[in-house]
């Protein structure tokens, strides 16, 4: 399979401009719909249930081979690499479609985290980049990012890392701090830091095994994304791009926020698939409790809400394709409008399954958590509706 | 698949041969400014006031992509489009399903504007449940004589026939034995009463119907059948809002009447997505800085733009010919749309939200929209049926039991069939 | 008629203390029963819907005859006048219970503004106030209170209106500024007004024909409630007690709030009736809209609503009567909740009634209108919320 | 109306009478410490246990207004009240509904603590819809063989018998084919197995009966009649939570099984009824002064206290014996204040919420709140279930068209009857 071109700038440009290119983005190609199907099939096919299951009581939910494979056969960790480095140079809509797939069905594989850290890698400077971001693609590397603290806070403001030292090329960095809700950092090889140098915030490439570095597994209420705390005391480390670009690193996370939503709008669709499909099986006073409004209309309800939220995401993934100024205001409103979207119908999904989905064995609470655990990682709803509206003007 | 059509043929014509023909036409027949004497008439007879109508009825059998083209170029020019094949849904529907006597009589003097439709579909027992309507009409010879009363109708002042559903058979269940009339309103069994509205206007109207009558030439579609007629004409209704802003078929029918002008007044906030004239009125009353304000405009501005998303995500459906799921949303979205905003704008007015009138024209506007936003929740479907319609139709859940769905509709339990003045 | 004593200290207390007192207090005696039935038969005689609406249209809603039929054969305005004066000598839970009556029928007359009059003038001294206690008890003159002005607020820190001239014994006080909002500020005879002192702000008896005294009526959304503008230019006062008791100002506001908390329970009670009785009236698709759990749920999650918010303002209305401490989280607590469940009701009863209720002649709009305005009037939801958030010591 | 019974004449012994018996009684055979040898003993077979039994049945005949007096003599001298006639639902529903035979077995066991009962009522196929249970008893001469699931049973690893409803006539509509017996559970045919819940613990089993076996002198009530029993057994479930805190039956049942256990674990917040550790959880991290943290803590406050003084109107009619519409409010109420306060202590904690175990105590509390709160709105009856029973039993709307009221159970469409394992 090779992936499909990303849409180029003003491809489904209308003649009445703006909303006819929203349009434009929201008509998926037949290169999107194969690449959908793909993924899907793949993931149905290679996580189960029965095997996410396995994977979250294992040690680790990374398996190289399994891991390998994705590159190898399907090029999804090369996605949104260039194509001189080996990747498949698609870009934010596409990835958007690939972590919706994942997120359908809670892939504890370390995909979103190794994105996201792509994404900033490929928003880097070349001479740094380009070597990570081909072992990246080709499955050799595992990578993540490493932002927010013991604080919980995910924007510059968050970030009290120091990085020291080095010298206007690049050169002798050192970081110096605790990263915390670190996704996969256990696997990780390859982080990507933020780090406060005296000029501000940047992104720093650091390798798993560097001397100072040490890690640990923070317990955690999502059985499905394991998260760490790193522990850097002085570990080498590159600058991705100039050291302080803290514009750079705002867009960065606006990218990073759209990526989460899409997931998030995955996980949403399959809590309401398993809702409605459990609605229309399960049978009370003589007839399917889907036939009941008090049923019907959670289930509609949830609808709006799921469907809501693809759109959100899709338009987010968009935006960031035709790199619209639009994508300041629909990151933060993407990330916040996803992550309750999920909440509200993880909760319809348990409400429904009633008594059920109190049990440990049926995979409802699993969607629950990684609903309730994925709001607030990444920055809160509230947070991003504050940022959205000094966005807008507030 | 067999030989095209003439009318598939001419579907295939390019748009740019469309575009020369307009271009030609309007050349010749239109004066800046107005269009000139007898323009309506030259116009609907040259065809291109709907274009994809077929050549014999006034149209050019044009494919329905094509009308665009013909839009571009009116528009080019300075003259409005017509556009009748989309706007004119009594047209339409007389063009679907009636006879070619009766396209010969009707159609024309609806083109011209000379005839003006209005719609009595609802009753006063049979609102969100319309099939249940109890309007009778009773076979005398050629023709049929009316009694009920219909309610909420639009334009019935401004009107010179409606398209009437009436109760023709009450032997058999509800939805099968109604038939459908294009009914003369000047004549003497029929009332209009204007509504005298909570919000002080009277876009809508009553209709009462006492010994009404209306010649079988003037029925459309088999006797018995009109709900299937029903079915068309709400169809071109949807037609004319376009599948865009999703919502049921009754919600848009009410918005060329009153209804659609009353939920614009609850703009300027709605109308304008993006949420700026929140914005600008949290400015105004110092409360930019409220974190509480702040969380209560961005769900708003976020709620307004995920619909506005739906929207696009659901006309890009239709573009590709395909029915969206999403189309069904935009209702109950909007409905929850101007009831928030109505909210956030009273927080914002605080106090001087309990004033109205030229007091305090700006909460007038509030109070106004506050009311206005049942217009959404209610009118054209309800939001408990908009979500039986998300339910049923487009997650595949199950339908109630349905009481009267094989009983005589003469056996079924009725609401009151009139209403009754206190 | 005589109103029945209130309850005195202590006299439905258990042995186990604080929570059986409160049970004494919800629980009604027979003279309770009486008053309220009493009150409910005059209502229902008095001002039927038809009169209610007569009384909308008229110039004025207040036809003396009738007020001072309700002075004297039920003594309503002399409900809270201590018996010295010509009262009952009842208390808040009495008046809570009266004013629930009227709020339930959207009763056009002044007794609430009366009522907060009245409540003010017993709070302040004898010499100031037991003439114009008798004269509101006989029912020859109607009071209302003048809080607010034109910046809506209900606190302290809202009055604006300057209080000078006086001296220690309350002589020769003038009052100067504009007071908004005012409940039947045309009708009223005597006004309460809340004004500044150099020391603070305190609660002023002002004559309506006095000099320096205009008023303007104010176009208002709910149709049963008028309101007036009041401008005072030196116009003379007489302060209720020591000009600047802002403590007892406060006591005051939140014996206000419940009062008026009381009457909105009033009015969402009687508003869901409404709803639940067309619910089971109005058939559609062969059987009573309150046979569909979309309908039947609305009326239950109202029914949650209008009976939390009686509960809030009846025991608001004992913590007034025990003169309790909890009447400082009570009151702002009721007046919050009381205005959002009546709203919520109202517009419950709204979409129950579907088309209908957008017709003029259908009485729903009366009580949305109510409901709506009064949730601002007396100090916003939200403002009580904040506040309640302090007194609860956040 | 008669004279008197001697149970009544007793019911009206004064307080002052019952207190000097209850005085001399524990003056003779308290022992501070701990009431001695044989005092469990001494104590049921006293009367003392369970006041408002019959003389004949290890109780006073007291009127059940006698009962706090009775209660408050033992406390006073540092004894727990028993209060058997309260607390043992099984004992009470033995004494309704059992034979003299049955009493004199089964009720002193219980009260003496040698025996202990569950309840195995649901099933994974009736659960809302508790009438469509499908376990099933078939009689075989003087005994029953039953096959079946129950689950949701708290307490079943520890008891010795089970309070069990199956069905025993198939051809008839569903609430008119059970009975209800009285279960021992030692018996090869009675397997337990705990359930794994989201929360980590086992509160709860699942029961699968293969052919268990019941004598028919187990049987309470009549064949066929074992919904009737049922609604005694529910009733005393609710006297156990006493009318205050409102609520259904079926969750009261669960009270003193794992669910309450559950339930109670989302306090420390919603058990201090005032908010208070919201409000120092607030001040903690900082966001006492933060608006909108304000407003949400004044919300979940307000929810928690109209909850209580509902409680204590219901508390109060129940008093004066009337059944109170308040009561059928309370757990309803309650899922909205837990779900609530899940959400105010998740944005207070913000991105600390998604840790747990060790890692960080407080958010593993709120967590597993977070889970307890499905528990008061799916268990005992759904949030949906309780609209339904409060528009319905409370407001009188009527219910919904019943497609098995009238048909054999045998022909109703059913639920799958157990449990399936993937």
């Amino acid at each position: 399979m090779s992936a499909p071109k990303m849409l180029t700038s003003g491809q489904y440009l209308g003649s009445t401009g703006r909303l006819e290119a929203a349009v434009g983005t929201f008509e998926f190609t037949d290169d999107h719909e194969a690449l959908r199907s793909t993924v899907r099939a793949f993931v149905e096919e290679t996580f189960s249930e029965a095997q996410v299951r396995r994977l979250m009581a294992a040690p680790s939910a990374l398996e190289r081979p399994v891991w390998e494979r994705m590159a190898r056969e399907l090029g999804l960790q090369g996605l949104v690499v260039p194509e001189e480095y080996g990747g498949a140079g698609a870009g934010p809509v596409e990835l958007a479609i690939v972590l919706e797939e994942f997120g359908r069905r809670l892939v504890p594989v370390p995909l979103l985290s190794t994105a996201l850290a792509t994404v900033a890698l490929a928003g880097g400077d070349p001479a740094v980049t380009a070597g990570r971001l081909e072992a990246v693609a080709e499955g050799r590397v595992v990578a993540t990012v490493a932002l927010a603290e013991d604080d919980g806070g995910w924007d510059a403001a968050g970030v009290h890392c120091a990085a020291v030292g080095g010298d206007r090329d690049g050169d002798g960095w050192r970081l110096t701090g605790t990263k915390s809700f670190v996704p996969d950092g256990l696997d990780a090889d390859l982080l990507v830091v933020a780090a406060r140098t005296d000029a501000g915030v940047g992104l720093f490439a650091v390798d798993s095994a560097a001397d100072g570095l040490s890690r640990s597994a923070l317990e955690v209420f999502d059985l499905t994304r394991r998260l760490a705390r790193v522990r850097l005391d002085g570990v080498a480390a590159t600058p991705l791009a100039a050291p302080a670009d803290e514009a750079a690193f705002d867009r960065f996370l606006d990218a990073a926020r759209i990526a989460v939503a899409a997931e998030q709008a995955g996980g949403a669709d399959f809590a309401l698939a398993m809702a409605v499909g459990y609605a229309k099986e399960r049978v009370q006073f003589g007839r399917a409790i889907g036939s009941f409004q008090a049923i019907k209309h959670l289930c509609a309800d949830a609808f709006v809400d799921v469907e809501s939220a693809r759109s959100a995401a899709y338009y987010g993934a968009w935006a960031l394709a035709q790199d619209s100024p639009e994508v300041a205001t629909v990151a933060p409103l993407a990330k916040a409008f996803c992550s309750e979207a999920f909440f509200a119908t993880a909760q319809t999904n348990m409400q429904v399954h009633g008594g059920i989905s109190f049990t440990y064995e049926h995979p409802a609470h699993l969607y629950y958590r990684r609903a309730r655990s994925g709001a607030q990682l990444w920055g809160s709803p509230r947070t991003h509706r504050d940022l959205l509206a000094t966005r807008i003007g507030l | 698949m067999t030989a095209t059509t003439g009318a598939d043929a001419s579907a295939q014509a390019s748009a740019e041969q469309v575009r020369a023909q307009v271009a030609a036409w309007l050349a010749e027949n239109w004066q800046p400014g107005g269009g000139g004497p007898r323009w309506r008439e030259r116009l609907v007879d040259s065809g291109w006031a709907a274009p994809t109508w077929p050549v014999e009825w006034f149209g050019r059998g044009l494919h329905r992509d094509l009308r665009r083209v013909v839009a571009e170029e009116f528009t080019r020019v300075g003259a409005k489009p017509a556009a009748l094949d989309v706007t004119q849904l009594f047209a339409n529907t007389i063009l679907a399903h009636g006879t070619d006597e009766q396209k010969k009589s009707f159609v024309r003097p609806l083109a011209l504007g000379e005839h003006q439709g209005c719609l009595l579909y609802s009753e006063p027992g049979a609102g969100s449940d319309l099939a249940a309507l109890q309007t009778r009409a009773d076979r005398d010879g050629d023709t049929w004589v009316v009694n009920g009363q219909k309610v909420w109708t639009s334009g019935a002042r401004e009107a010179t026939h409606g398209f009437l559903v009436a109760r023709t058979d009450w032997d058999v269940p509800k939805h099968r034995g109604l038939t459908f009339f294009w009914l003369p309103l000047d004549q003497p069994g029929v009332d209009i009463r204007p509504i005298h509205q909570v919000t002080g206007g009277s876009e809508f109207n009553e209709v009462f119907l006492t010994d009404a009558v209306v010649a079988d030439s003037h029925r459309l579609g088999a006797v018995d059948d009109g709900w299937r007629v029903l079915q068309t004409a709400l169809g071109f209704e949807r037609l004319i809002m376009g599948a865009a802003a999703g919502g049921s078929s009754r919600q848009r029918r009410r918005a060329d009447g009153g209804e659609t002008t009353l939920a614009d007044r609850q703009s300027p906030w709605t109308r304008q997505i993006g949420g700026a004239d929140y914005v600008e009125l949290a400015k105004k009353v110092g409360k930019a800085d409220d974190p509480v304000t702040r969380q209560e405009i961005a769900r708003l501005y976020t709620l307004e733009k995920v619909n506005a998303w739906n929207s696009l995500r659901a006309r890009a459906d239709a573009g590709r010919g395909a029915a969206s799921p999403l189309a069904s949303i935009g209702k109950l979205a909007m409905s929850r749309i101007v009831h928030t905003g109505v909210s956030v704008t009273t927080n914002l007015l605080g106090a001087a939200s309990v004033l109205d009138g030229d007091t305090d024209p700006v909460a007038a506007e509030v109070n106004r929209s506050s009311f206005a936003a049942f217009v959404t929740s209610i009118g054209g479907g309800t939001d408990q049926i908009q979500r039986n319609i998300i339910g049923e139709r487009v997650l595949g859940l199950p339908r109630e039991p349905e009481v009267d769905k094989f009983v005589p509709f003469r056996e079924v339990r009725k609401a009151q069939a009139t209403r009754r003045f206190s």
